[in-house]
């Protein structure tokens, strides 16, 4: 199986279908632990990023990804938009030029999307923040040979869920302190919407 | 909520269009972006000076755009830094050959925005440089957290870069004069009544009717503590000293004090406060230089008051003094 | 009612306090009074100009002393008209021996106590002369009410008689102007949240979560109608129809427009409604030769808006334009 | 019976004593036809014209209403500081030089006072005003020979609360046009305080 320019766009489309659902939901969050427009982010810019690719034939799955991560980067804005930007940036330069990517490829996309929202953000796993989904998940693709899409949503969110637990020390939800325990970080539950969409897509291949 | 709006997801688009419309012959618009900028921008031989970020804190930055201040003011959503390409349009159009300086407050939604742009201004051959600003003391500078928060003593930052600026200073000085005020800037704010955001449709926190937050953020961040809603003497008291313990101020050192509103709290109890906070200031003989109050750097409707004190020495206080245009921040 | 003050009975003079520490170069309080008036009061051979009523409605009246606009403002207790000796005072304080000119919203409060002072004054010698101010729309100019009431509009009134003044008009020609700009200001207001008198303790009205008082004081005294809560558009549409209706405006005439905020309605918002407002002017063809957007005018922490619109002929335009040094209209 | 400064001196403390306790009720009125501040203005004007009075020995009744008359004007502040200050005005040069006031003079000074607020506010009875109490106090006084504190008293009641099903044309509860029925006037309140404490004084004798 391969993931190709259709599957790509059927990502966004999924994604932009969890931000819109879930809208309300982040902006809780982070209006328990940060300024509550995690929510008003997120559906904003994949709102734009789903105009944005409808518009367009693409070729490439590194062209669409290439829009989609300058609409995140333009459209987004707030801490999310930058680390999120970084990230199909990253993605769109590892399939720079291909029609379909096998589990390989896709894998090191992931990863390189992983570091460059470490650099960008300088932070680490275990602050409570995207990070904490981005790299289980990373690591588990890296465990397997195969997509294995059940298992990857799984992933997310057993991930996702952890950072209820966690103490944040970046981004605004650090000013909580350990107040910020108890609450699981938007961030983190924008990444797990972002990879049951990629597992609801893989699903139906 | 109650708001005066049209559409919450529009608030930000509209306001820029308000605020375009009340100065059309100071200010004006860069093409199909939020950026508010000088008319006559860029100035010739002058460094342009970019400060921004999410909206919502008005007057707080367009309102300090003009000779003197800032050259353009780039506008995010709601408590929502602008992105990158919004940023990094200003940094272009405001480029006189002579660099821009970009004011940035310290929020990671900010500093990341900011700093791409200002990454990808660099590699287009422009030179930028920036300062950080930090003045919140509520949040303790330590490993724990992401830094301080910046607050109302960024419009003194405005303030020093943009007369710097005006006088001729290069990059690196304007650079220098930021950092020695940023290194002796600090402030502290706290709410009695929250604020929400239009999209949100919703407060952003709770207060009981007997309660107030010390420490408190410009977008609602907690504070240090909730407690039970004090005088006007006990309030400035307790920030006022949150302040000094963490700024070395001597008999006779002098400064300038800002009281800043939030957004709900009138006037008058701006300068109750006032009075509060230079009784204090007196008993220690720190000498007041200026005395600014008024609403600099809000949170919506929020209702409460933020402090800031800024040290001074000769450089700083003739740099304050220095001609401004801003319609926020004339000065003479 | 949260409020952030020490005794709720002293909160105009602890204000007072505060406001003379804020400015001690430029502004002096009259011992033993309410009375804030410049540094350099009285002007040699310049009529004073005198204006105030009660607190509460910061930055009016205070705000607007300065080379330019006034030279006294009288401040009386929150929503309280000064009392007549306190009024009495600042004409004696400010007189020159060219007179002096008050400037009196309408009232019945305000207008007993500046007239008692006006008579006192005038039989120790002094020459006086005063406008009663009547802008607000809401309230129809019936032989059923008192008159109409005096609201934001009067700032335009400090600014046109202030610039009188400070060209060396007599008093008779100042009182011209002012009933010529008083003829040609109206305003109208509206609320979507009420104030609370600190003495008071509680609010002075109050509206449900989804509606908004039409045509409401800056006192909190009713207007024409109660009903939901509109959009920004909707409300602007309104307030203009109705100030629209009463003065007589053709295709081309010139106007400056105020788009004040009460209190506790974000810039935001109130660039939101400009926006609105300078749309409707520009189908009409109505020239819009300035905009001033902020609060100017204030009823302690209501939320809502007021608008002005004063129609201009050279003569008011070159007054508005003279400078201004009153650090609430700085005008170069 | 006569009036003297003893009396004319319980009749200002009396009146005070009203005017503190009752100085939410008033303040609830104004609230609800004006801007509130009724009870707060009459209670802290007349605190000082205690303080006033207190201070000094008095020779003449009008002497004594003099300092009162000056207390009110300068710190009631609102509407109600220069009605009542002209009224207490009058009554001072109506009683100049006296030491004891017979009914007839008390009468005409009460007279003049009414006349004098009539100028002063430019308004006449039925306007839901303090001229609503005070017109039928003066006529009952008129038309009898002697000091009946309980009928003046009655009077000064039956005057006010004939003041709540009238339609306010003047002050600030005009505006509220004929929202204003239903509801006593504040100032009609605070004058029957005022006429509450005459009789309340005059009985004592
Ligand atoms: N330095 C960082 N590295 C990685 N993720 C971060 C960092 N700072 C913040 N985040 C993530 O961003 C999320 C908040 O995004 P958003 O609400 O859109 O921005 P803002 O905080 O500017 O309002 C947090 O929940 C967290 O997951
Ligand atoms: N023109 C007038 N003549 C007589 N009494 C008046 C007049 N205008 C107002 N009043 C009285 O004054 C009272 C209000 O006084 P107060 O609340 O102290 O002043 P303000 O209206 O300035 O707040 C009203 O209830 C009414 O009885
Ligand atoms: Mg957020
Ligand atoms: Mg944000
Ligand atoms: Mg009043
Ligand atoms: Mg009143």
């Amino acid at each position: 199986m391969h993931f190709t320019v259709k599957q790509a766009k059927e990502w966004l489309l999924q994604i932009n279908d969890h931000m819109q659902e879930h809208k309300q939901e982040l902006t809780r969050l982070d209006q328990a632990i940060g300024d509550g427009d995690h929510g008003i982010n997120m559906a904003r810019g994949f709102k734009e990023v789903v105009k944005k690719v409808n518009e367009k034939e693409y070729k490439t799955v590194g062209d669409i990804m290439q829009d989609a991560a300058m609409t995140i980067i333009s459209k987004v804005g707030g801490a999310a938009g930058p680390l999120y930007g970084t990230a199909f940036l990253r993605m769109s330069l590892a399939f720079k030029d291909k029609v379909s990517i096998d589990y390989k490829t896709f894998t090191r996309g992931l990863d390189d999307a992983l570091q460059g929202m470490k650099q960008r953000g300088k932070a680490t796993t275990g602050e409570k923040t995207i990070l904490d989904v981005w790299e289980p998940v990373v690591l588990f693709l890296e465990e397997g040979e195969s997509f294995q899409p059940q298992a990857l949503a799984d992933t997310a969110k057993h991930a996702m869920e952890k950072t209820k637990n966690m103490i944040a020390t970046k981004g605004r939800a650090a000013y909580f302190k350990e107040k910020s325990k108890g609450h699981i970080d938007p961030g983190a539950m924008s990444s797990y919407y972002i990879f049951l969409a990629m597992a609801e897509v893989l699903e139906e291949v | 909520m109650k708001k005066i709006i049209n559409d919450p997801e529009q608030v930000a688009q509209e306001m820029i269009t308000g605020m375009l419309l009340a100065a059309p012959n100071k200010l004006k618009q860069l093409k199909d972006t939020t950026v508010i900028m000088r008319k006559d921008a860029p100035i010739k031989r002058k460094v342009g000076i970019v400060s921004g970020g999410g909206s919502g804190h008005e007057p707080a930055h367009a309102g300090y755009i003009g000779s003197g201040m800032l050259d353009a003011a780039v506008i995010g959503e709601v408590f929502t830094s602008p992105s990158v390409d919004q940023v990094y349009e200003a940094i272009k159009a405001v480029d006189s050959g002579e660099g821009v300086f970009l004011v940035i407050k310290n929020y990671t939604g900010d500093v990341l925005n900011f700093e791409m742009a200002a990454e990808l201004a660099t590699a287009e051959g422009i030179q930028v440089e920036q300062i950080i600003v930090n003045d919140d003391v509520a949040v303790e500078d330590s490993s724990f957290t992401t830094g301080r928060r910046g607050i109302a003593g960024t419009i003194f930052i405005h303030k020093i870069v943009g007369a710097k600026a005006n006088l001729g200073g290069s990059l690196e000085e304007i650079k220098r004069v930021a950092e020695k005020a940023v290194a002796n800037v600090r402030s502290m704010g706290m709410a009695i009544t929250p604020c929400s955001i239009p999209a949100a449709g919703e407060a952003s926190f709770t207060l009981s009717e007997q309660e107030m937050e010390i420490g408190i953020g410009i977008h609602g961040e907690p504070g240090i503590e909730r407690k039970p809603l004090a005088t006007a003497k006990e309030i400035a008291t307790e920030l006022t000293q949150k302040i000094l313990a963490d700024i070395n101020l001597q008999k006779n050192d002098e400064v300038a004090v800002l009281i800043n509103g939030l957004g709900s709290t009138p006037d008058m109890e701006l300068y109750i406060l006032n009075k509060e906070v230079q009784q204090i200031l007196k008993e220690k003989e720190i000498h007041v230089y200026q005395t600014f109050v008024g609403e600099y750097m809000t949170a919506l409707e929020m209702g409460g008051c933020s402090f800031t004190l800024l040290k001074l020495d000769d450089e700083l206080k003739s740099l304050l003094d220095h001609p401004s245009e801003a319609p926020h921040f004339i000065v003479k």
